[in-house]
């Protein structure tokens, strides 16, 4: 089906960071109404052959053709022109700028240069119903959750008419109504004959979607299969490079969580945030919560950690009364919150690997004693080997990491705190599969050794798989909680479609 | 689902909202207290004593609504009035080739250094002062003594008043007037204005949606140039004489102005409302500190750190109330205002 | 309290109180404090009902002020221009409002003298012209060349421009004079040390130093100890302000000529307010008493030295 | 190249474009990384002293005169100690993202405070008295210091407006307490402070040194360094990791406000008299330049104390070349706008390597090249 001229061919394309070789003579090709998945691990190599491509970055060495004919793009700016919409990785967008703003910042409808604002918000209301998506369009992009703007980045690109779309990991917050809502958009522009570039780390989404894959492993081009010639053991195998025993091993037994109560929280709410709830994590329990977007779930998360300051309830630390009006206090009182959005609220870009990692436990000891060089390393050479960070050198700026790297750097830097109560907000966003398989084995461990966990995923399947106990919550109010014995993600998502525990 | 949010278009404008009542009492206070304050050309007075105040902070507010600054402004201004001053009387030049031409030095000034800033990625501050300099010194250069203006069309712009209804005008506050509303069209209704916001929001974001940053970047540096150079010639129509001592330390009266209206110094947010409100606090402080008329020199100095201490305070508190964030965190001070203009 | 504009009850004295709006340029110098008290001082003397502004060295501001001045209807305006030119806008609405005008310090260049009722104050040329001509006499039958460095006020203000130049006018007559270094020190000690510090290392052979005002000397006094020098022998020392403490170097013998810049035109200028607002003709110009002072004179008229 | 460091920067000002390349903050290479990173204002410093030769055949001669360590070179680090202090405090307040106009106000208003005690004394060379004056100088800075920090950290005002309030107030202040007038003293202690000698060294280096170590420790060898940087890098990510970001900012405040009080002594002890007018003039203009010079970018986040230092020598240097050389007063702006420029262009990266490209794609040969365009 596939037309038998490519829109679009990198060749011979090399690229190289200071210290990193990111690129090394990859080439990739593109045909009109197909759409193609690009995978790889974690520092892999995607995103960086999509900067090159789009001119974000300059290119070393190699050739891009587009439509046959040789382009260099000097930027975004120019790659856009020459019809083609990319969406990055991270979230770009501007926060200060209104969601319609941001959807059509560019290419604004106007009358004599004048832009008619009536008319952008009407348009960005109508494409963000074609995601199904029902949101004040007015509102500043700064007050939506990462998954809405998630959205709103898809809905500025696909309102281009372009020739190649390229998206990179589009779906890392979304749950899987908005993916169905996203592949069906998908579908519908490939049959207009686009050219789409998808990376994702599910592996469920690329066989849903994908006609052809090309597989990167550190920066090299391992090849390019059709998806249906490739099984999912064969692909996982391309990409972390050996024969790989089958991975989603982790049926190991959860161990019972023990009877006495970690944290409490009763009666708990935010006017405007969430309303009131009830809800104990146990010692050695995993608490996930599930729900749609913007249903909650983050500020559930941040009410218990004291991020944002709850007007209502209180909660109890081991059956004491306690006040936690800042992160701070949570954290003295062995609290811990690996937030969902790693670049505004996790990160601090400049810093280094190493400084990012120990930074909270930093915090906790004060200024006046800082964690002996030794001992840091000592932490910081323990986690990236543990969560296989990739370049595993503590001296990197984190801002030089790969986006699913940089999730990892969070986790540890929560992990060293050794926190009583682990609060996760969607910690595997963007985490290749095999991390992800670790990541979780992890998760399963602490809690074994006593921590609390509270865990938020949009990925359903993963909360059932590691949760002891799931709470629902519906339109900010949690309106369930069940013991995850013999529930599945069909009845979880009954729940949060009728709101009624059953 | 959109009720969440249907409280926070009014949230945005609490700020200049705050702004603009306390200016409100502040005045009323002063009236109060001094009699002839309560006279409307007082507030006119405060227009015409500040137009080309407003008009360099115009320009300013466009460079700090992208999250840079210009240093440069109060020596283009100086350099202005002296350019136009010596040309007019040294060389006899007629003001219709005077007008165009410093107008267009100034803003080509400001083209170099909005190139400098972007290409060669060097922090604005570095260069615009490298600039603040450079026109200071060339103002030197022609000459070190003040040069009268006695030029017709500078001596009719300087003295005609435009009469309304009893109260009076400059010509000069006709043309801050024109500035304000086009730069105000300018920011809320065409592209480059939208880029400017969206620059000042995330730099790296607009680069990656494909928003020409080189281009905006460098026109935010060259319509400040321009104000300036504008704002140069109104203070001549002003004061009918250029000097390289002019305007000393109007860049720091224009950033005041821009950030008093509540425009974030990191870039992305604010209106040109505000900065026009700004000028005002700026020239009713000042109006009452003349008016009182009793201070010291030192006096008058801390009398003017207390009020706009206690103003912006005030405003700053009730504009954290106003906002959702209820405390006022200085992390949190992004939020309250980052609003852009609601559309 | 801001007392009431113009007319009204008046104070015991009879008549109404004058009310005199008082622009002055700001407090950059103990020169102008001093002068600022003058005026103070004499106002309440006279009682004349005084509205002072400060303009921070800004001509925009002393124009703010004045037209603020008209606003509330003062008796009279006085003002120091910071500079000479750019008045003459906001002198005639004064005159439309039939406001009297009268400089203090220095005049103002418009053509149209209607605009202004006197001028009182010192000439900074004549200032610059005294320091020269002392020097001029005391090499006077000497061949050797005389090397002098300059220490500049603020670049561009008038009494740098004017008191260089008066300087200059009078030493340019003999080629023996030689001007090796010229730098600004701002009118103040710290700068005024700082360049005369660097002046003596970049060169072996000072033979006099010119500084601008009394404060600039003083910190220059300073370096030239440093340097081991003995200021007022090694390297004669002329200044102009005769400010206390430069009288005190004076009659030390560190300084050796100061030509005097008076601050104290209070009371004169309250005569000629009183004068104009009752009507009186006034002569256009009125020059400060000034005179010249040598370390004997110094010596002398130290004691009364108020400022 | 430009295009890439600007989108991979993303918000933040990357002054030294030259931590892109590796960047190696690690254990061994963290010297190697310090050197490469002032390369640049170092080689500046070095073209600025040597252009002096030119003018001056014995600009570098020193000599000790009457016990004295005595010379141009000594000169530069003298005259530049109070910039250095303040610059010190401005670094690490512009490292939290903030900014700090008052520093000028403070000199004046310490320098005033000191002498005003100093004067009452009946016996000015009396050393209690004068400890005591200095004291209360000091607190009377730490105390401003505060008040800024009260401002900004506590009730949330934009760094730079909360400290304009401070920068009109406190000239005020300063005059105030002076009452406008200069105040003139003959102390001998107070004068060790600015112009006097410790062991033929200039006691103002000393000071410049031991506030320089104690400003390297407190950031280096405590975490503050690191809590600094974070909370100017991401103030948000740093309240949720647990910083304590208020009190970080408060402390830099006050640090800024400390260093501007002891150059505001440094200043008057200097000339043994204080000016509340015009002591610490415009300082804050040469003291965040000399910190931008030094690499510190303005946007927070990244610091370089030893850049600072170097930038406030480069900037005192600059000076004391126009006073040697003779550059008349009317130039002398357009003199420094040029090398302003092109310390700048040289310094910076995108500017090397759209110029230099060809010749020399590394940045070290390049070294050769900008010293021709500095010297003429
Ligand atoms: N700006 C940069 N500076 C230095 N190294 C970089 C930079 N950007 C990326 N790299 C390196 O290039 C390599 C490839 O990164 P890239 O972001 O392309 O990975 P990716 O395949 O997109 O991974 P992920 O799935 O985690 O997003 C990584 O080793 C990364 O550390
Ligand atoms: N539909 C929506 N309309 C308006 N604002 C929303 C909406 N969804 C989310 N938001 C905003 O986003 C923020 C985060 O939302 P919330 O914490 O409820 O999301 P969540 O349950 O964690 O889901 P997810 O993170 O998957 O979006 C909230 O502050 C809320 O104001
Ligand atoms: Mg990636
Ligand atoms: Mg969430």
């Amino acid at each position: 089906m596939a037309d038998p001229r490519p829109i679009l061919t990198m060749t011979g394309i090399s690229k190289d960071f200071p210290g990193v070789r990111a690129l090394a003579d990859v080439g990739f090709r593109l045909f009109p109404g197909e759409v193609h998945a690009l995978m790889g691990e974690n520092g892999a190599g995607k995103s960086t052959l999509i900067k090159v491509l789009t001119g974000v970055y300059d290119v070393d060495q190699g050739e891009i053709a587009l439509d046959g004919e040789p382009v260099r793009f000097s930027g975004p700016l120019q790659a856009r022109q020459a019809g083609v919409s990319t969406v990055y990785q991270e979230v770009n967008l501007c926060a200060n700028l209104s969601v319609a703003e941001n959807i059509l910042i560019g290419r604004e409808p106007r009358r004599f240069g004048a832009i008619r604002w009536a008319a952008l918000r009407r348009r960005a209301a109508e494409l963000l119903r074609r995601l199904q998506l029902d949101i004040d369009v007015t509102a500043p992009l700064g007050t939506c959750s990462i998954a809405v703007q998630q959205m709103v980045a898809i809905a500025r690109a696909i309102d281009v008419s372009a020739k190649v779309l390229i998206l990179d990991e589009p779906t890392s917050s979304l749950d899987a109504g908005e993916v169905g809502q996203l592949f069906q958009v998908i579908k519908r522009l490939k049959d207009e004959g686009i050219a789409i570039l998808f990376v994702t780390h599910f592996l469920d989404q690329v066989y849903e979607v994908s006609d052809r894959v090309t597989v990167l492993r550190n920066g090299r081009l391992v090849g390019e299969y059709l998806t249906r010639d490739l099984s999912q053991i064969d692909l996982v195998g391309k990409m972390i490079g050996k024969e790989l025993q089958v991975l989603e091993h982790l049926d190991e037994e959860r161990a019972p969580a023990a009877p006495e109560p970690v944290v409490e929280a009763r009666a708990l709410g935010r006017r405007g945030a969430v309303a009131p709830f009830d809800l104990t994590v146990r010692r050695g329990e995993v608490v996930g919560l599930a729900g749609l977007l913007g249903s909650g779930r983050t500020e559930v998360a941040r009410l218990l950690f004291g991020a944002d300051r709850a007007d209502h309830g209180r909660i109890l630390l081991d059956g004491v009364p306690v006040s936690l009006r800042t992160p701070r206090a949570a954290m003295g009182r062995g609290l811990a919150f690996c937030s969902e959005n790693r670049r505004t609220e996790g990160l601090v870009e400049e810093l280094t690997v190493r400084e990012n990692i120990i930074l909270a436990l930093q915090a906790v000891r004060g200024w006046a004693r800082p964690i002996p060089r030794r001992r840091q390393e000592e932490l910081v050479g323990r986690y990236i080997q543990a969560l296989r960070i990739t370049p595993a050198d503590p001296g990197l700026p984190v801002r030089a990491l790969s986006g699913g790297n940089q999730q990892k750097v969070l986790l540890a830097r929560w992990l060293i705190t050794e926190p009583r109560l682990l609060i996760l907000d969607e910690p595997t966003r963007g985490i290749d599969v095999g991390a992800k398989a670790e990541i979780q084995r992890l998760v399963v461990s602490l809690s074994k050794d006593g921590m609390g966990v509270l865990f938020i995923s949009a990925e359903l399947e993963e909360v059932l798989r590691l949760s002891h106990r799931i709470a629902v919550l519906r339109d900010r109010r949690m309106v369930a909680q069940m013991v995850n014995e013999g529930v599945d993600a069909d009845r979880v998502m009954r729940v949060i479609a009728s709101g009624e525990s059953s | 689902m959109s009720a969440r949010s249907s409280y926070l278009p009014s949230g945005r404008y609490v700020p200049v909202l705050a702004t603009l009542a306390l200016l409100a009492v502040m005045y009323g206070a002063g009236a109060l207290r001094y009699e002839a304050f309560g006279d409307g050309q007082v507030i006119l007075n405060v227009f015409v004593d500040n137009a080309f105040l407003l008009v360099v902070a115009v320009g300013m507010t466009f460079v700090i609504l992208t999250g840079g600054i210009d240093l440069s402004v109060g020596s283009v201004v100086a350099l202005t009035t002296m350019l136009s001053a010596s040309l007019l009387k040294d060389q006899a030049w007629p003001p219709y080739a005077v007008l165009p031409l410093v107008l267009l030095l100034g803003a080509l000034l400001g083209l170099g250094m909005g190139c400098v800033i972007h290409y060669f990625e060097i922090q604005p501050f570095i260069v615009t002062l490298a600039g603040m300099f450079l026109a200071r010194g060339l103002c030197y250069t022609i000459s070190t003594a003040s040069i009268p203006i006695d030029d017709p069309f500078w001596r009719s712009m300087a003295d005609s008043k435009v009469r309304l209804a009893g109260y009076f005008v400059s010509p000069s506050v006709l043309v801050a007037l024109v500035v304000v509303l086009v730069a105000a069209y300018v920011l809320g209704y065409t592209r480059l204005g939208r880029n400017v916001y969206a620059i000042g929001g995330s730099p790296g974001s607009a680069l990656l949606m494909g928003l020409p940053v080189a281009r905006t970047r460098i026109a935010v540096y060259t319509i400040s140039g321009f104000c300036s150079a504008l704002g140069g010639v109104l203070l001549s129509f002003y004061m009918l004489s250029g000097y390289g001592l002019h305007a000393v330390g109007m860049e720091l009266d224009a950033i005041a102005a821009v950030v008093i209206g509540g425009t974030l110094l990191t870039g992305g947010s604010g209106y040109l409302v505000g900065t026009v409100l700004g000028v005002m606090v700026l020239g009713v402080i000042q109006t009452i500190i003349t008016f009182d008329g009793t201070l010291s020199s030192w006096w008058t100095k801390i009398v003017i750190g207390v009020l706009l201490f206690v103003f912006i305070v005030l405003q700053r508190l009730i504009a954290a109330r106003g906002t959702r964030s209820a405390p006022a965190a200085p992390e949190s001070a992004p939020l309250t205002l980052t609003a852009p203009p609601a559309r | 309290g801001g007392g009431a504009a113009g007319g009204g009850g008046g104070g015991g004295g009879g008549g109404d109180t004058i009310t005199l709006g008082f622009a002055q340029v700001g407090a950059e110098s103990g020169w102008r404090t001093a002068n600022t008290k003058s005026i103070q001082d004499s106002a309440k003397a006279a009682g004349i009902d005084l509205k002072f502004s400060d303009a921070q060295q800004k001509q925009e501001n002393q124009i703010k002020a004045i037209r603020s001045y008209i606003q509330q209807k003062v008796d009279a305006i006085a003002f120091s221009p910071v500079v000479e030119s750019g008045w003459d806008t906001v002198l005639k609405e004064a005159k439309d409002a039939k406001i009297p005008v009268l400089l203090t310090d220095r005049a103002v260049d418009s053509p149209d003298t209607s605009l202004y009722r006197t001028f009182i104050g010192s000439d900074f040329v004549v200032e610059g012209t005294k320091a020269g001509e002392w020097l001029v006499k005391e090499y006077e039958g000497k061949s050797d060349p005389v090397n002098i460095v300059e220490l500049q006020g603020t670049t561009g203000s008038a009494p740098a421009n004017d008191r260089k130049k008066g300087f200059g006018d009078v030493i340019a007559a003999d080629p023996k004079f030689k001007i090796i270094a010229s730098q600004t020190g701002d009118f103040t000690r710290a700068k005024g040390k700082e360049v005369m510090e660097a002046f003596l290392k970049a060169h072996k052979d000072i033979d006099v130093l010119f500084a601008h005002n009394d404060d600039m000397g003083l910190g220059a006094i300073e370096a030239i100890e440093g340097a081991g020098l003995k200021p007022g022998v090694d390297i004669k020392i002329i200044t102009i302000d005769a400010v206390k403490d430069g009288m005190q170097a004076l009659a030390d013998g560190k300084i050796n000529f100061i030509a005097e810049c008076s601050p104290l035109l209070g009371p004169q200028l309250m005569d000629l307010v009183k004068k104009v607002v009752k009507g009186e003709q006034v002569p256009q110009r009125v020059l400060t008493e000034e005179t010249t002072f040598t370390p004997e004179q110094a010596k002398a008229a130290l004691p009364e030295r108020k400022y | 190249m430009s295009r890439e460091t600007d989108a991979v920067r993303d918000e933040r000002v990357v002054a030294d474009g030259e931590s892109d390349l590796v960047a190696p903050r690690g254990a061994g290479r963290m010297r190697g990384l310090a050197r490469h990173r002032l390369l640049w204002p170092v080689l500046v410093l070095v073209l600025l002293l040597l252009s002096n030769l030119i003018f001056t055949p014995g600009f570098f001669e020193i000599e000790v005169r009457q016990g004295h360590l005595y010379g141009s070179v000594v000169d530069i680090v003298r005259f530049g100690a109070p910039l250095i202090l303040v610059a010190l405090g401005m670094t690490l307040v512009i490292a939290t993202g903030g900014i700090d106009l008052s520093v000028g106000s403070i000199v004046a208003i310490c320098g005033a405070m000191a002498c005003l005690r100093i004067s009452d004394l009946g016996d000015q060379n009396e050393v209690t008295g004068v400890l005591a004056a200095i004291g209360l100088a000091l607190a009377l800075s730490l105390v401003l210091g505060l008040w800024n920090g009260a401002l900004i950290a506590g009730v949330g005002v934009q760094p730079i407006i909360a400290t304009l309030i401070l920068m009109v107030a406190g000239r005020g202040l300063a005059q105030l307490i002076t009452g406008g007038q200069i105040i003139t003293i003959n102390s001998s202690p107070y004068k060790l402070i600015g112009a006097g000698y410790w062991l033929t060294l200039p006691f103002s280096i000393l000071v410049a040194l031991a506030v320089t170590a104690l400003a390297v420790l407190l950031t280096r060898r405590t975490a503050l360094g690191l809590l600094i940087e974070a909370v100017g890098g991401n103030a948000e990510a740093s309240r949720l990791a647990g910083i304590r970001s208020r009190r970080i900012m408060l402390m830099a405040y006050v640090f800024c406000g400390f260093c501007a009080g002891v150059a505001g002594l440094m200043i008057s002890s200097n000339v043994s008299s204080a000016d509340g007018n015009n002591a610490g003039l415009w300082i804050e203009l040469d003291a965040i330049l000399a910190v931008v010079i030094g690499g510190t970018p303005l946007a927070g986040g990244r610091f370089s104390i030893g850049g600072t230092v170097i930038g406030a020598l480069i900037i005192q240097a600059l000076s004391t070349t126009i006073y040697t050389i003779g550059v008349p007063p009317e130039t002398t702006l357009l003199f420094k706008a040029v090398v302003v420029t092109v310390v700048c262009l040289v310094q910076s990266p995108a500017f090397r390597a759209r110029v230099f490209r060809r010749r020399a794609p590394r940045p070290l040969p390049v070294a050769e090249k900008p010293k021709a365009e500095v010297a003429r």
